[in-house]
């Protein structure tokens, strides 16, 4: 177990190097840098020396491979570097977003999992009757509604009928509980709605799949009430993909949010992903991009870890 | 003709019955429906049948014919959105249990009535311990404290068997073989002390030697309880050894029943008599040819009306098609439904054509051993199962699949290769065959070296050795017609001009196979298993090869088709001078088949002999446990038998026993067994074995 | 003869939803699947034929009519530079299906494909593709997108950017291959293609004609879940600003930018684009549930 | 000007910025976003007065004087400033910070560098003057001391650090710096030292970095008061309604404008009858009017603001090409152009910026307008990284070029029409001596009529060119809170946000 623990640590490394080549390489291949956006946006007369300048300043005058083995070093000694646009250390401006993208996807992922699990069950059960035609109609609906497009009803329904938006900063959970959950709770709805269709619809083929094993037979024989061989025996054994696909939208989440947080006006890591972008400050993207990779790499090492949990083949291999 | 009233009165069937009053279960006039989207399976139609406390009762049938689905029904485990049970009643205990509630039904499951199925390996829920799972039933049916359900559980797992009970109760479902698996699943039918235990199926997925322990399990635990029980399966060995009742289904209708051996001595129905026919069998010499059962069972979705037995039926008449037979009681109290039973009881079934005669032994095969077609040196196959990253010193894990073995294979014999699950028969054929590298030793084929070969003579080779495989439907590929599977080598090759000429061929090698040319239009799952089979024989045949690996060709095939195409194999050997490698479990198969026979344990060849020199005079302790385990069609012989049973099981192949592999579970094994490994010498001429103690 | 035993075929009939044509039965056994297959064919209709079937010219600018409301000349109203929204909405189906079909299409094809030379080749090929597919995996969709629409610009052939259809279709590639990986693998252990091994036939035939062929279920199942998959994403790129441009009719777009400002005024510039996305999305992915029901055969039971 | 109320002290400004400065130095910035947060805590010399544009009144420089020819600027600054950490405010920062400006040491940017490239010497006689000597008459020289990017800097820190205010704030202004939350607000806190003891009103201010409609929404909602760059009419219009009695509305021109560049070094667009068809198809007038509907644009104009005082009257423009009223006249014109030139099925890939409002639908219109004399354009809208890079690369065909100065300035405004060696933001790539010697001359012209007409005579040259032309200008509509007094709207939105003046009501 702990052989298998380090091995998927040490697999991690290839895939980050990876990703770290690959983002490297992508955001020299983009034209334009940041130096002219964030000289010339305003439309003046900026002389070129001035931008040559600023170039040289923040090194991007340098040949790629020492631009790369420079960044490369720095992160090996847990220095990522600072943004470019605002010269400040990337782990800091990442961090004072990630409290609140954090937030959003575990609200999310409890608010999708209490929807899911139900519902999926339910659909699995009452399989193709009624119940299970609306929970499935429910939750492709869904998949189907843009997530941008519910968050622009919500915000306008509440400021058309209450006169109210969400506050508009962000206040830490552990500063003023009420004030976090009135700004948070409705992107984590518009977000939730669909993350819970992806999971109710795993939960669903999932619970179907496993209800037509041998050993439901076998705990049916037993004369084990029908409840318990769902909960009990289905169940437990159906959640792994479920498990899969939460982990993988939670990870998603972290990263992906980037029109939901347009939409709700959040300072989180999808706004500051598309900013970075928009701006070309790559001392940012490449830290995002490396961060939005360890959290998925993460996620899928967590989840194995809990297959391990829940299921004993995998953890006595 | 006596009614079955008075047939049941009939001393015969008293004695059967142990000559107690009512029965335990009784099955009557069971029809049951399937409701699907191509129609109505009508998968049982009209069965009863009787079960008396203690008795082991056998269904048996070709596969389809509905065993498995009237079990269920008497559990009412059918799926609830298309099975209708349509009338019958199923009583047990004076109770009809198919008016009984829900709640009702579920306290009898698992507390009165249990079950065992087929598959030990996904019967169990993996996720749970088994501690838990033996004793969730006493938890449904009875208030007890934990400490008690726990001595329950230990208490069963002695009772079955599995040693350290203490420790294993706390394990789950993958730490344990196969056999013990099913072990824990006789356990756990065990559990609340039912009257009736329905086992359907419980041995067919183990080896001989293990299938022999659980059926021994099995019935001691029934006799020494008093236990009920139902087996179904269609292995006649294992009826013949253990059931004290049998009855026969055909395609959802019960054709034959009886006590157990006037079913093997005197079976009346056609079908029951092809059935036993069509076995080989070890206690009899060996036939020239299986008596077969030709054509398949009717499709349940639309059976003919009348015998639906008629169409495969030498003695059938026109009355058989015209009109439907009941089940009739003959005199001696057996239940047959044919209109002919009298007949065959009078003048014996020879006079219908419905067995011909044992034939002569084959002529032996003159077979020139000078020069072998094919070399096996010391041949080894490993392979490296350690997970990948070996960095911190975890050793290899590593499965000898194929260890030192030598063999010789002459122009126009088959060699037999027998064993059990895992002792890398299939690994054998597979290197020969080059779709694994052989990690050491030679391949000499027509005297060279196949590791030496370019590729163009490779590719030569290649289509001189050719596969037949164990599963017809997955060794088809689902998405070519017939023509396109058989055709695509031929084409490959160039053998053929063009595409009309390939269809040509296709059609002759059809034919040849004993199909017929218009099926090569039809995609795979349009035909049944045999057929299937016969595609994959005909594909092989299509590069003119002159060497096959038959990698268990007919152990997926119900009896009377495996008989079939074994003797098809025979004879396209002889019309075509092939040379086969037949690869086995079945060892009555392998005698059948082979002129000279291996037999391999754990990687490693334990003994290789001419055929009746293996069998008449087996020299390995495995050999010979391996040929007492495997039951006799016969029960009045099989009574007699004297079963020593080998215990024990094989171990992993990931660490093998020192010195002979076979020793923990050799009867005659001592210390000096342990230390080396026995080369496999020649103890008579021609007999090589590999054992110390000869 | 006093025959108990005596066989009572019970006289019983059944409502047996049974149709022989496999369309017919899809639609019986599929309502769901068979009503997102008749939104789907309506789109293509209305896409293939949108010259026809829309009443104006979906690019055609009416400063006379800015902002009208539904009536009986534009059905859905109009937008801020007086277009007709009901053509742009079926010049708009166009765009998604076009965007959303190529997209996914190619992404899948690639994906199968490197999902099966994966699962056949196994060993070191496997090893490098997959931590490739990792690579991929782990970047975030949207940032991919923007890069590739960043770095390879704008390549309109034929009213459509194919840069981003790659952009769109990228990431669908590494998802696929998995899957169809994890088949191949199953397939590959199949005793099939140990006969094509054994009779000696080229790698890309085995690959072709022995896997190709029996990975076509779950590669259609995931066709048309990602054909959905891309018209949402090519509508969030839109609303983004980042995907189709104006004027070209996209049902993204027409939802982004200037759009929110009228909800008030002009609500029916959201609603109907917003009822297209929904709609197409809801429809492809109704179909593929029931695809996968239906070439399922564990399922269709 | 309303009728007087008197100001009240107190309460905190919340209110909207679309964008967030990337760092802290005015020298080193040019957008709105920067100048909203940050400005309040700084002072320039001069300063636009809030209420009356274009005039210009003391900020740190109590008075100035300027001598006749127009080389000396003497400014006598206000005694007793101090800098929010207490340090006294002389004549040393303000020479430290226009060397800075004129000057800047390595690794400083100073964006509007050649703005003071006329500036021979600064001379500080006392710690209270400071002498400005210049090489040669400059017209536009007042005004740049009036430059709301300008802020001056302490000396003292300069020397230390001459990046000093690139993370740092320290000015003398009326508000002092408090907290920058990265990605979503900045605030400001009274300076209670200011040199003015009545102002600022407020006590602080917070500025919320939103955009598009969550900043719509919260406005609507009232949970920012402002925002200070301009409103899409729709915009304004849903806030008004629903702030009802609560909004009020401020608008007027805007010295902003969107204006075609073609690339003049590649065909098509080296054909100046090519060139005169596309500004020919455009029907100014009318699209000024039906897009003012839908987009903040609304007047049309010549190369200078409309309504400012060196800019075209209407009569004037309507002699210009392409401002003709009849529009017929106008196509049938360029058809015959474009006929003539050989380009009949012109068409061409047209880059816009991918910013809504009014990029879009300015776009959008255009594209309508070409397509009226058969020019078929591919638009290609991209984010502004890649448009500016785009606009300045060879690849370039034509594209929609933008304008937005901080005041009404020809000298800052015809830059962009000079030739492309000379000017760094003249994306056309054209060569034309005579607008450079135009530009030039009228740079140094101090009469006021004369200038005019040099003006002019660039202007016609240039539309006749028509290397680059105006489209339509935009129109600034700021809707604000009731709330919110004694804030002007002036035709800059990077002006006037120094928040010293506004006072928050009851
Ligand atoms: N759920 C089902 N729906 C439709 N038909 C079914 C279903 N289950 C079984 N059948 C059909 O009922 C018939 C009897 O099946 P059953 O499983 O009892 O056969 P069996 O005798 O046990 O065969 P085997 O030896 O292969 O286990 C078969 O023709 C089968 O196709
Ligand atoms: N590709 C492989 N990788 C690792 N181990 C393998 C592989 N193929 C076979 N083995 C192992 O090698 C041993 C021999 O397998 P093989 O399939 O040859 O046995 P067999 O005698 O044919 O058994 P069966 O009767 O079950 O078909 C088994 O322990 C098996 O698990
Ligand atoms: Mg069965
Ligand atoms: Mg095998």
């Amino acid at each position: 177990m702990l052989a298998y623990t380090i091995r998927r640590i040490l697999l991690m490394v290839p895939t980050l190097l990876g990703v770290a080549i690959l983002v490297f390489l992508m955001l020299r291949l983009m034209p334009g840098d940041i130096v002219e956006t964030m000289l010339r946006e305003g439309g003046g007369n900026v002389p070129a020396h001035v931008i040559e300048q600023e170039r040289v300043r923040l090194g991007l005058d340098k040949p790629i491979h020492i631009q790369f083995i420079s960044w490369f070093g720095g992160i090996l000694q847990g220095d990522f570097g600072a943004s470019m646009w605002t010269g400040k250390p990337v782990l800091h401006e990442i961090g004072s977003r990630l409290e609140l993208s954090l937030q959003i996807a575990l609200m999310a992922t409890f608010l999708a999992v209490l929807i899911a699990l139900p519902l999926g069950t339910l659909a699995a059960i009452f399989k193709n009757t009624i119940v299970d035609h609306v929970i499935r109609v429910i939750s492709i609906a869904g998949l189907a509604i843009p997530s941008f497009w519910l968050g622009m009803v919500i915000i306008l329904l509440l400021l058309t009928f209450y006169g109210w938006i969400p506050p508009l900063t962000f206040t830490s959970f552990f500063e003023d509980p009420w004030r976090n959950l009135s700004q948070l709770i409705w992107p984590a709805m518009a977000v939730g709605y669909r993350y819970s269709a992806v999971a109710t619809r795993m939960a669903r083929s999932s619970i179907l799949e496993v209800m037509q094993e041998d050993y439901i037979r076998t705990a049916r024989a037993k004369g084990v009430y029908e409840r318990l061989v769902v909960a009990r025996h289905g169940m437990r054994n159906a959640l792994l993909p479920v498990i899969t696909v939460i982990g993988l939208e939670f990870a998603f989440l972290i990263g992906g949010l980037v029109v939901t947080e347009q939409v709700f006006n959040l300072n989180g890591i999808g706004r500051l992903f598309v900013q970075a972008t928009t701006r070309g400050d790559y001392t940012m993207i490449q830290g995002l991009v490396l961060l939005v990779a360890v959290t998925f790499i993460m996620v899928n090492f967590l989840i194995d870890m809990l297959y391990a949990a829940l299921d004993p083949r995998i953890r006595y291999k | 003709m006596p009614t079955l009233v008075e047939a049941r009165a009939h001393p015969a069937f008293r004695e059967a019955s142990k000559g107690r009053e009512a029965p335990l279960l009784s099955v009557q006039d069971l029809h049951l429906h399937f409701v699907t989207s191509r129609g109505v399976v009508r998968a049982v139609e009209g069965i009863s049948y009787e079960v008396h406390p203690g008795e082991m009762v056998a269904i048996v049938g070709e596969s389809g014919c509905g065993k498995s689905v009237s079990a269920l029904s008497i559990m009412r485990l059918l799926p609830k959105l298309t099975a209708r049970i349509v009338s019958g009643k199923i009583m047990f205990n004076g109770r009809n249990l198919l008016d009984l509630s829900d709640s009702e039904m579920r306290s009898v499951r698992g507390k009165d009535i249990s079950m065992i199925f087929q598959e030990p390996m996904t019967s169990l829920n993996p996720v749970l311990k088994i501690g838990f799972q033996l004793t969730e039933a006493l938890y449904m049916h009875q208030q007890i404290s934990k400490t008690a359900a726990r001595e329950r559980a230990l208490e069963l797992l002695k009772m079955v068997g599995i040693p350290d009970p203490e420790r294993r109760l706390d394990q789950y479902p993958h730490q344990f073989s196969g056999g013990m698996r099913q072990r824990v699943m006789i356990a756990i039918g065990l559990a609340c002390n039912p009257k009736l235990i329905i086992a359907d199926e419980p041995t067919t997925a183990l080896d001989v030697t293990i299938q022999a322990q659980i059926l021994k399990l099995m019935k001691d635990l029934s006799r020494d309880l008093g236990i009920a029980m139902i087996v179904i399966t269609h292995n006649l060995g294992i009826v013949a050894r253990y059931a004290d009742r049998v009855n026969v289904m055909y395609a959802a209708k019960m054709v034959e029943q009886a006590d157990a051996e006037s079913i093997f001595s005197t079976p009346r129905h056609p079908y029951t008599i092809g059935l036993l026919r069509s076995v080989p069998r070890l206690d009899r010499p060996r036939e020239g040819k299986l008596a077969t059962i030709e054509g398949l069972p009717p499709n349940l979705l639309s059976p003919p009306s009348g015998c639906r037995f008629a169409d495969r039926c030498k003695a059938a008449i026109d009355t058989c098609r015209a009109s439907d037979p009941q089940l009739r009681p003959m005199d001696e109290g057996q239940l047959v439904r044919c209109f002919r039973a009298e007949e065959i009881a009078e003048r014996g079934p020879e006079a219908f054509g419905l067995a011909p005669p044992h034939g002569e032994a084959r002529s032996a095969k003159t077979i020139d051993r000078s020069k072998p077609l094919l070399k096996l040196d010391r041949l080894e196959t490993f392979f490296d199962v350690s997970s990948g990253f070996s960095l911190f010193g975890s050793e290899k894990s590593i499965v000898k699949a194929v260890n030192d073995v030598s063999l010789d294979i002459y122009q126009g014999e088959t060699l037999g290769l027998v064993g059990e699950s895992g002792c890398g028969k299939t690994t054998v054929g597979r290197t020969i065959l080059q779709l694994e590298k052989a990690t050491g030793g030679t391949i000499r084929y027509r005297e060279k070296d196949l590791a030496q070969l370019s590729s163009d003579e490779m590719k030569k080779v290649r289509r001189d050795i050719q596969v037949i495989f164990q599963d017809p439907f997955s060794s088809l590929n689902p998405r070519m017609t017939i023509g396109q599977i058989i055709a695509e080598p031929m084409l490959v090759y160039k053998l053929q001009p063009n595409r009309k000429a390939a269809r040509e061929r296709v059609s002759d090698l059809l034919t040849t196979v004993g199909l017929y040319p218009y099926m090569a239009d039809r995609y795979p799952h349009e035909l049944s298993g045999g057929q299937r089979q016969r595609v994959g024989i005909a594909r092989a045949l299509a590069l003119e090869p002159s060497f096959i690996v038959c990698d268990e060709p007919v152990s997926a095939l119900d009896v009377s088709i495996q008989a079939q195409v074994i003797n098809l194999l025979e004879e396209l050997q002889e019309r075509l001078g092939l040379t086969y490698l037949f690869i086995a479990h079945d060892l009555a198969v392998v005698r059948h088949i082979s002129d000279r026979v291996a037999v391999m344990y754990l990687g490693r060849m334990m003994e290789l002999a001419d055929r009746d020199e293996l069998y008449d005079n087996p020299l390995h302790p495995y050999t010979k446990a391996l040929l007492d385990a495997v039951p006799v069609p016969d029960a009045r012989l099989e009574r007699e038998r004297d079963h020593r049973i080998l215990g024990g099981e094989v171990p992993s192949p990931l660490r093998p026993p020192q010195g002979c592999v076979f020793s923990t579970r050799c009867p005659l094994a001592s210390k000096e067994c342990r230390q080396e490994v026995p080369p496999l010498r020649e103890i008579r001429p021609n007999h090589y074995a590999a054992c110390i103690k000869l | 003869m006093t025959d108990t035993t005596t066989d009572t075929v019970p006289a019983v009939t059944y409502k047996v939803r049974k149709a022989r044509h496999p369309i017919l039965g899809f639609v019986l056994q599929q309502p769901l699947g068979a009503m997102g297959l008749l939104v789907i064919i309506i789109m293509m209709l209305c896409g293939l034929f949108a010259e026809v079937v829309a009443p104006y010219d979906p690019l055609q600018i009416d400063y006379m009519a800015i902002l009208q409301a539904p009536s009986a000349d534009h059905w859905m109203g109009t937008d801020d530079f007086g277009r007709d929204i009901l053509s742009r909405v079926i010049y708009g189906a166009r765009t998604a299906l076009a965007v959303g079909f190529i997209a996914s299409l190619a992404g899948c094809s690639i994906g199968a494909i490197i999902g099966m030379v994966s699962a056949y080749f196994g060993g070191w090929v496997d090893t490098i593709i997959q931590r490739l597919m990792d690579v991929l995996l782990s970047f975030p969709i949207i940032v991919l997108a923007l890069a590739i629409v960043a770095i390879l610009g704008k390549n309109v052939v034929g009213g459509i950017d194919i840069n981003l259809i790659i952009a769109i279709g990228l990431p669908i590639i590494p998802k696929v291959a998995r899957v169809i990986r994890s088949s191949a693998l199953a397939i590959r252990e199949l005793p099939y293609i140990d006969a094509a091994r054994a009779a000696g036939f080229s790698h890309k035939r085995i690959v072709m004609r022995h896997i190709l062929p029996n990975v076509t279920a779950p590669f259609l199942i995931m066709l048309t879940a990602y054909v959905a998959q891309a018209i949402l994403l090519e509508a969030s790129l839109s609303f983004l600003g980042l995907g189709v441009t104006e004027p070209t009719p996209a049902w993204g777009l027409m939802l982004s930018g200037s759009a929110a400002q009228y909800y008030q005024e002009a609500p029916w510039m959201i609603i109907f684009p917003g009822i297209a996305i929904s709609l197409a999305v809801f429809a492809f992915n109704l179909f593929g549930d029931a695809l996968r029901d239906w070439l399922d055969p564990k399922v269709r039971m | 000007p309303a009728l007087a109320e008197e100001p009240r002290h107190g309460g905190i400004l919340n209110f909207a910025v679309g964008a967030e400065p990337p760092n802290y130095d005015c020298h080193a910035n040019t957008s709105f976003a920067f100048t909203h947060p940050v400005r309040p805590h700084y002072n320039t010399l001069l300063r636009f007065v809030p209420d009356n544009y274009p005039e210009v009144e003391g900020d740190l420089a109590e008075s100035w004087e300027v001598s006749e020819d127009g080389l000396t600027y003497t400014f006598h600054l206000r005694e007793g400033v101090e800098f929010h950490d207490g340090s006294p405010f002389t004549s040393e920062d303000v020479r430290a910070t226009y060397d800075r400006l004129r000057d800047p040491p390595d690794g400083v940017v100073s964006i509007r560098q050649a703005s003071y490239s006329d500036i021979e010497a600064i001379e500080t006689p006392d710690d209270h003057t400071v002498i400005f000597k210049l090489s040669g008459p400059n017209a536009a020289m007042l005004a740049n001391f009036a430059s709301p990017w300008d802020c001056i800097y302490s000396a003292e820190k300069l020397a230390e650090d001459p990046n000093f205010p690139r993370q740092n704030i320290l000015g003398t202004g009326p508000f002092v710096f408090e907290e920058h939350a990265a990605g979503s607000h900045w605030i400001g806190k009274r300076n209670e030292n200011y040199w003015d003891p009545e102002r600022p009103y407020l006590d602080g201010y917070r500025a919320v970095f939103i955009s598009g409609a969550p900043m719509v929404n919260a406005l609507s909602a009232g949970e920012v008061l402002a925002e200070f760059r301009g409103h899409s009419p729709a915009d304004a219009d849903r806030i008004m309604q629903q702030l009802g009695d609560d909004g009020v509305r401020q608008e007027g021109p805007w010295a902003c404008l969107l204006s075609v560049a073609l690339n003049v070094e590649k065909p098509p667009f080296d054909d100046v009858r090519v060139r005169q068809a596309l500004s020919l198809a455009i029907d100014r007038w009318g699209g000024a009017e039906a897009l003012s509907r839908i987009a903040l644009v609304r007047d049309v104009g010549g190369i200078l603001r409309p309504g400012y005082d060196y800019a075209a009257s209407n009569e004037e423009l309507e002699s210009l090409p392409g401002f003709g009223r009849d529009v017929e006249a106008n196509r049938a014109e360029a058809r015959r152009l474009l006929e003539e030139a050989g380009y009949s099925d012109l068409s061409f890939t047209f880059t816009n910026r991918n910013v809504p409002m009014p990029y879009t639908p300015v776009g959008v219109f255009l594209i309508d307008q070409w397509r009226q004399i058969g020019v078929t354009v591919e638009h290609e809208q991209l984010e502004t990284r890649l448009y500016t890079d785009k606009l300045l690369g060879d690849e370039l065909e034509a594209g929609l070029d933008y304008a937005c100065d901080f005041m009404d300035e020809p000298s800052i405004q015809l830059i962009k029409y000079i030739s492309a060696d000379k000017s760094a933001i003249n994306y056309t790539g054209s060569i034309d001596e005579t607008l450079d010697r135009l530009y030039e001359e009228q740079s140094r012209e101090l009469d006021v009529e004369k200038r005019k007409e040099l003006i002019r005579k660039f202007e016609k040259h240039l539309l006749t060119q028509a290397y680059q032309f105006p489209t339509i200008w935009w129109h600034r509509i700021i809707v604000h809170h009731d709330k919110l007094k004694n804030w002007h709207i002036t035709p800059s939105h990077y002006l006037n946000v120094d928040l010293a003046d506004v006072w928050l009501a009851e």
